[in-house]
């Protein structure tokens, strides 16, 4: 099946720039991604770079449409090449059709043997020869300027862009830099070789934002005030946001010795009353887990922002994969319930780390919010993300008589005392306990306390946000995390084919929401669980928790490659 | 006005709490318990401003037995999780306990970047050269030629870790070494510990009279400094390398200051002004 | 339903014994259970103790019969106190029947009335009296003496062992020892109060191990000559086994700083072409998950022994529960296939722990065995044990032409070269890697090297081994680790009582290999799954791996009390 | 007798590996590489008997670029898996590189402890004051002021970290500072350090061009070390306080030899003997 014809969708445009390390592709991604944003419309902006710490290759991947973009096309409409230094690093990444275009630098040698390209898709401009006329002019910024001609941006929203990002740069560069904009502009092949963009009528209110900074955000908002964490590849960002924004908020970000400091520092501070929260990817994870059941065990609420990479061990750090379900899922010794959540997209990272946040705080707890590298080091334009309805406070102690910190209530959640209560004093402890917090080894004490602390995940009520549900049909991809995007334009491309298909998407993992579960996927007749990993993790899980019809299939690929969305439609169609 | 009547004044034993010890007869760990509540009652702390964290051991079960806030961590935690309090709550008073084996063999990292982050903390380590929790394997302070754990049956052979030197080289400004069974000597070092406006690290030496009954003559052996405290690093370094490990005193302390890990913002701003710097144009 | 009259089993005795610290018990234990062993019959004794590190009150259970003793019984048959210090703590551990009876020193003050004992169920005599009657007499040799006589065991058996055990406490205790024993055998009863031991015709060749002793032979059986490890309660006699024995093999053990270093020392020595294992409990298999992943993506062959104890966090150190194997099974951030397998009895930690250290090194990866405090430190008169049929060795590199370290070859395992080889040098890598581990992050690569790692725990055949199978019916209970033994006897009592019944005990927990777990349950209409821990780990797991009818049952039951027959028989049969 | 005709002696490319560093161009790591090489060539080792484990970071990546056996492991756990490997093979050269990140941040625990144990491994630490694979985070030897990072916008405020005297106070006999400028003086005391018969240290300067640009100055500002060698720890000890951190040259030689953690058996036993002992009766 050909989507062009049978699963048409073809209001979005997909760019992508290559170059070499100092070829400036990053910045030219970033005046695109922002004018396309002042234009009126909704991007996704990927980015992929080689193994080199600088001056390696890069490449940025770029989709444009009137409605929010989820996930990367299938293939490219556009790609520009500044250069094509280890261009075969990326190859892999960029997927060619025969109807992609490739723009390249006339100075920089042809179109490699390996796109297989028809001597129609291939276009030569003298990107650097331009760029050579004016002083310190770059070829980047030619190729910029055509880029935008050739899809349709007006050229006064791309200078204004350029001049706002550029300006730190100083009047010189930023003068050349407009000026090669200009002639790149200036240089429109004779025919039309893209559709070009439509502006909408009444452009909205829009964002651009980064994964790990929505992560930052959602997490402000839900109250977070300190956070130790230690730096890691795909998470840094996400600490970086927070590390100058908890301090204008009065809080503050400290750079532990490394992921056993980092935990257990935000259970200190947290123990001390001030939501915390730490940030990491897989290997980080890993050695956070000790502290993490010392969290559950002792009621002391933390969030993990766990930024997944391709695993295992070391693996991929710059390549995206959701194979850390198990671990954040599984990876605590002896009964440990807790909390775990995925952001759905870029936007949701906001609204998801702020429920995490909340929930955490409401449940006494931990929660461990799965996002990766994928949707935290990309960047989109989308709109304003929402907040969960959730209050998310602590429960304080109010009533001093004979204050017992883990109290038996109706809700599970005992009463929590902080330090400066002078009615209160307890001890927080990891070993098993009686009521008072007295370390206990009877068979009643810890039965007690296990039926409370798995009884207050599972009875609370989640509601509506424990999954986005969209569509009707007959066939229901199953699925979570940064999988949603591509999943959900599947199941619309399947829709439209004549094979009405619902999407759940599920942003509460565990507690898994069993009889909303099941009503979610009633009624339809095939299911398919897609996920970006190896072991099927996620279909595992599932059909631990028995909410799985014996027929449903799995679709789990590992990284680095994104999942695209033919790559699930033609899975689904084989099946039929 | 009148307010209500002032409270008398706290007493040691209201710093105790009415959880009976673990410990065996005669185990050192109890005149720590006990200089530490004589030490806040000293210093007249308001029970619920002081924390007490710990790690996991014989010695780290110490917060349990006093009536302030305390947080039996996990092993080898204790400095990260007392950082992360005090940090987000520097008008508590922070103590930390443990043993040695918490502290220097698994906790050992976190014992070199909290005396170099210099946080307004005191860290009491109860050394009695034992894992004494686990049943007596040997620890980083266990003389080399010990030989009555099976796990180490020819001893470690290794020269016992140093603490006081670590503490100083990590870059700590308050080092002392107290002896349990010293209970007055060693409540006065806490007194001056706790009000050091920074790390304060505290190396108590403290029998574990079930897998170390030698320890006992500790009594006869611990004798107390002969040189005064000095604030010079140099110095200090020179005389923690001649070191017997059994006098007692403060041995360095520095005039420096506590860090605070984070003043009032200089530039303050509104969760609204945040999420508007991502509004496009 | 009362087993007595319904499921009559009575062919063993369940003997307790409780005391302060410095009364004796442990000690009293260890001749009992050496005199039983010589007397040519079969027991288990576990032990409890205080939280106190020394001096605190401890209690040891035993159970004897003429055939291997697997689990505790239901209730006691005699219990000697040698003084009531305490007892509340133990009073759970020893469930008392109507039948029971309580031995007591007559200086010591009565029965406290929560045991609820009849009158005739109450004996008291004059230990200590008796035991002051010799110089250094101890009132527990005398208990000892009384026990022998009315258990039945010869009174020249039990000074035998005794002179044997006691030995190089110096003639004059042992001469006061031997003289109270004598004088408890004197004091015999007037009615005999136990169907005394019968002695079997021909008393055969029996080992008299701990749990932790058998895992320790089981280890340099297989081959280990290596051991890095902490100490950690209940793993630590496991370590002190090792200590000296792998000393006497020309090998050695190192006491590391703390798990992440004994985790990554046995890496580097397995590196080094040394079979290498380190042993601990739930919190320090926490600390050792990044390490493992990093084993499992090197293709470096390692052995855990994981002793386990009651969760999560420090938990009940002291006491068991079968509640790390979320851990064991899901613990690796990525994907990172690796091997688990249970421990299903004391006499099994051998056979179970030498075919883990085999299969470890022949397929070059990570192998976890689970065991628990309940049959690391109790101890069992056995008949010898078995060892597995696979010889276990490390496949080398041979052909050293253009050396791959991780070549794809027909079953996936790559021929490893070790230091020293001059032909073969490698580096051996975490991070994702092509065949010659160089670092890559290409798709393909991933691809083929996470299906390898993958595809040579699958592919291989683990033979019959993997679960010890046994009964027929329609009933089926499914089990793993140290829950066999109460499961197995169960299944006994049900079918004696008409209901017949299978266990299935899992050896091999992953991979499950799922062809041969159908095949039997096949034929079964009644699956109960039981397990000692909150979740039911092992029941999710088996659903996750979809071999259980949705119809299955689950019981799990959290520590720190041992499971027993009856409370799985009686779980049966209210279903039924 | 003839035996086949003996082969060149190794040069330094010789254990050079034909994998292309991902390396900045410019960055200090190139040339400890260089050096590691020179250094096994002059000492004539086999390649098949040297080991060389990292853990991870920009230095950290320097095994695969050898051509010896090598272990890139994870982050911070390089000296663990050394002394796993030596233990296990004592007939081995074994060498351990990595970052300051690697060795005194997350690693910190194991260096103390490596130090300690006393194995005869020689350990490389690159130091560029910051985290170079992660894009520019300050490390514990970065100085307080640095404020480039995000993640510390006001520096971190904290001393820099002095391995040096870490690894002295934690009983270290080999402690030595090399250059990346100075690839000969780094050379040679890589050649006396492999020597040495126990645990080596050595501390090298080796910038990081590109999140610490201003390293390029370390030319004008490294220098030989004025004072001669010591074996006096009491000496040493005293210097390392008052160090400037940019001295080269062998800081501290202690005569004392490495530890063997396993010699043949005293009582050797086969497995039928230690099975036999569980017998009853
Ligand atoms: C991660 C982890 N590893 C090991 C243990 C076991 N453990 C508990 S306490 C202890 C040592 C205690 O020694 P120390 O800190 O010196 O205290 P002491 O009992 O001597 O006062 C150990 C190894 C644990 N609880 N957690
Ligand atoms: C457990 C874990 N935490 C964090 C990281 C991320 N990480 C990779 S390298 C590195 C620091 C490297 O710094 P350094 O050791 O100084 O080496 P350099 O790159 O400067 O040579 C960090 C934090 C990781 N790989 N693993
Ligand atoms: S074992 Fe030692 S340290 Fe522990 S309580 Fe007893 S005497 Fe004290
Ligand atoms: S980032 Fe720094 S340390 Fe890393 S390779 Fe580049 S210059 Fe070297
Ligand atoms: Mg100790
Ligand atoms: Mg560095």
């Amino acid at each position: 099946m050909d989507r062009k014809t049978d699963l048409s969708e073809t209001r979005s445009l997909s760019v992508a720039i290559i170059g070499s390390g100092g070829s400036g592709v990053v910045t030219t991604g970033k005046i695109l991604l922002e004018s396309i944003a002042r234009f009126g419309l909704y991007a996704l902006m990927t980015r992929s770079s080689g193994p080199q710490i600088r001056g390696g290759e890069s490449a940025i991947m770029l989709r444009v449409a009137d409605r929010p973009v989820a996930s990367l096309d299938d293939h490219f409409d556009l790609l520009l090449a500044l250069d094509w230094l280890n261009v075969d690093r990326f190859a892999d990444e960029l997927p060619i059709s025969t109807e992609s275009i490739i723009l390249r630098d006339s100075d920089q040698g042809e179109v490699p043997p390996r796109f297989n390209l028809s001597p129609e898709q291939q276009l030569a401009a003298p990107l650097s020869q331009l760029a050579a006329e004016s002083e310190n002019g770059r070829a980047n910024m030619v190729g910029l300027g055509l880029l935008a001609q050739l899809m349709g941006l007006p050229l006064e929203t791309v200078k204004e862009t350029a001049q706002d990002i550029l300006k730190r740069k100083g009047d010189a560069v930023l003068a050349s830099s407009l000026l090669c904009i200009e002639q790149g502009y200036g240089q429109a092949p004779e025919k039309k070789i893209v559709t070009p963009l439509t502006q909408p009528a009444s452009p909205t209110t829009r964002w651009n934002i980064s994964g790990n900074e929505a992560s930052g955000l959602g997490a402000v908002q839900g109250g977070i005030r300190f956070v130790a964490a230690y730096p890691i590849t795909p998470a840094s960002e996400l600490l970086e946001w927070l590390a100058p924004n908890l301090e204008r908020l009065g809080g503050g970000l400290v750079q532990a010795e490394d992921e056993l400091a980092s935990v257990n520092m935000i259970i200190g501070a947290s123990f001390g009353g001030v939501p915390s929260l730490t940030a990491t990817s897989g290997p980080g994870l890993s050695l956070m887990m000790e502290g993490l059941g010392l969290a559950v065990a002792s009621e002391t609420p933390v969030v993990v922002s766990n930024v997944m990479r391709g695993g295992p061990s070391t693996g991929i750090p710059t390549k995206s994969e959701q194979s850390d379900l198990n671990l954040a899922l599984y990876g605590l010794h002896g009964d440990a319930p807790h909390l775990v959540l995925s952001a759905l997209s870029i936007r949701d990272s906001v609204f998801t780390t702020e429920w995490a946040v909340k929930l955490a705080e409401t449940l006494q707890t931990v929660a461990i919010v799965l996002s990766d590298q994928s949707q935290g080091q990309a960047r989109a334009v989308i709109d304003p993300p929402t907040s969960p309805m959730l209050e998310g406070k602590r429960k304080l102690a109010v009533e001093h008589a004979d204050y017992r910190r883990y109290a038996l209530t109706e809700d599970a959640v005992s009463p929590m005392a902080i330090p400066g209560d002078a009615d209160c004093m307890y001890t927080a402890d990891g070993l098993e306990h009686n009521q008072l917090g007295t370390p206990s080894a009877t068979a009643t004490d810890h039965q007690l306390q296990l039926d409370k602390r798995r009884n207050k995940l599972s009875g609370f009520d989640y509601g509506d946000d424990w999954a986005d549900i969209g569509g009707e049909g007959d066939i229901c991809l199953i699925t979570w995390g940064s999988a949603s995007g591509a999943a959900r334009e599947a199941a619309e491309r399947l829709t439209r084919a004549g094979y009405p298909t619902r999407t759940v998407a599920v942003r509460l993992l565990s507690p898994l929401p069993i009889a909303r579960f099941s009503a979610a996927i009633e009624g339809t007749t095939h299911q398919l669980v897609v996920e970006q990993n190896h072991g099927a993790q996620f279909y595992d899980y599932l059909n631990a928790r028995k909410v799985l019809p014996p027929t449903a299939g799995s679709l789990a690929r590992p990284g680095p490659l994104p999942l695209r969305p033919q790559e699930i439609v033609n899975h689904i169609m084989k099946g039929l | 006005m009148h307010g209500p009547p002032p409270l008398p004044p706290l007493k040691a034993k209201d710093y105790k709490s009415d959880v009976k010890p673990i410990w065996c007869a005669g185990c050192g760990h109890f005149a720590v318990l006990s200089a530490i509540t004589k030490s806040l009652a000293h210093l007249a702390l308001p029970r619920e401003q002081v924390a007490l964290v710990s790690g996991i051991g014989c010695s780290s079960r110490l917060p349990a037995y006093t009536h302030v806030y305390g947080f039996h961590g996990i092993h080898g935690r204790a400095l990260p999780i007392a950082t992360g309090l005090k940090v987000a709550r520097p008008d508590l008073t922070v103590l930390v306990t443990g043993g040695d084996g918490d502290g220097f063999s698994i906790g050992g990292n976190h014992f070199m970047h909290a005396c170099r982050r210099n946080l307004d903390l005191t860290y009491i380590v109860m050394d009695n050269e034992v894992y004494g929790m686990t049943k007596g394997q040997a620890s980083p302070t266990t003389p080399p030629d010990w030989t009555e754990s099976k796990l180490t049956p020819h001893g470690t052979g290794l020269p016992s870790f140093n603490p006081a030197a670590i503490a100083l080289a990590a870059g700590a400004g308050f080092i002392a070494r107290g002896f349990s069974g010293d209970p007055s000597g060693l409540t006065d070092l806490l007194t001056e510990a706790i009000q050091y406006p920074g790390f304060a690290f505290i190396h108590v030496l403290s029998p574990c009279v079930t897998f170390h009954p030698e320890q006992k003559a500790w009594k006869q052996t611990v004798h107390e400094q002969t040189q005064t405290t000095t604030a010079d690093r140099v110095v200090a370094a020179q005389r923690l390398q001649q070191d017997d490990r059994m006098a007692t005193g403060l041995i360095f302390r520095s005039p420096a200051n506590a860090r605070t890990e984070h003043a009032a913002p200089a530039h303050p701003a509104t969760l609204e002004q945040m999420a508007a710097r991502f509004l496009t144009g």
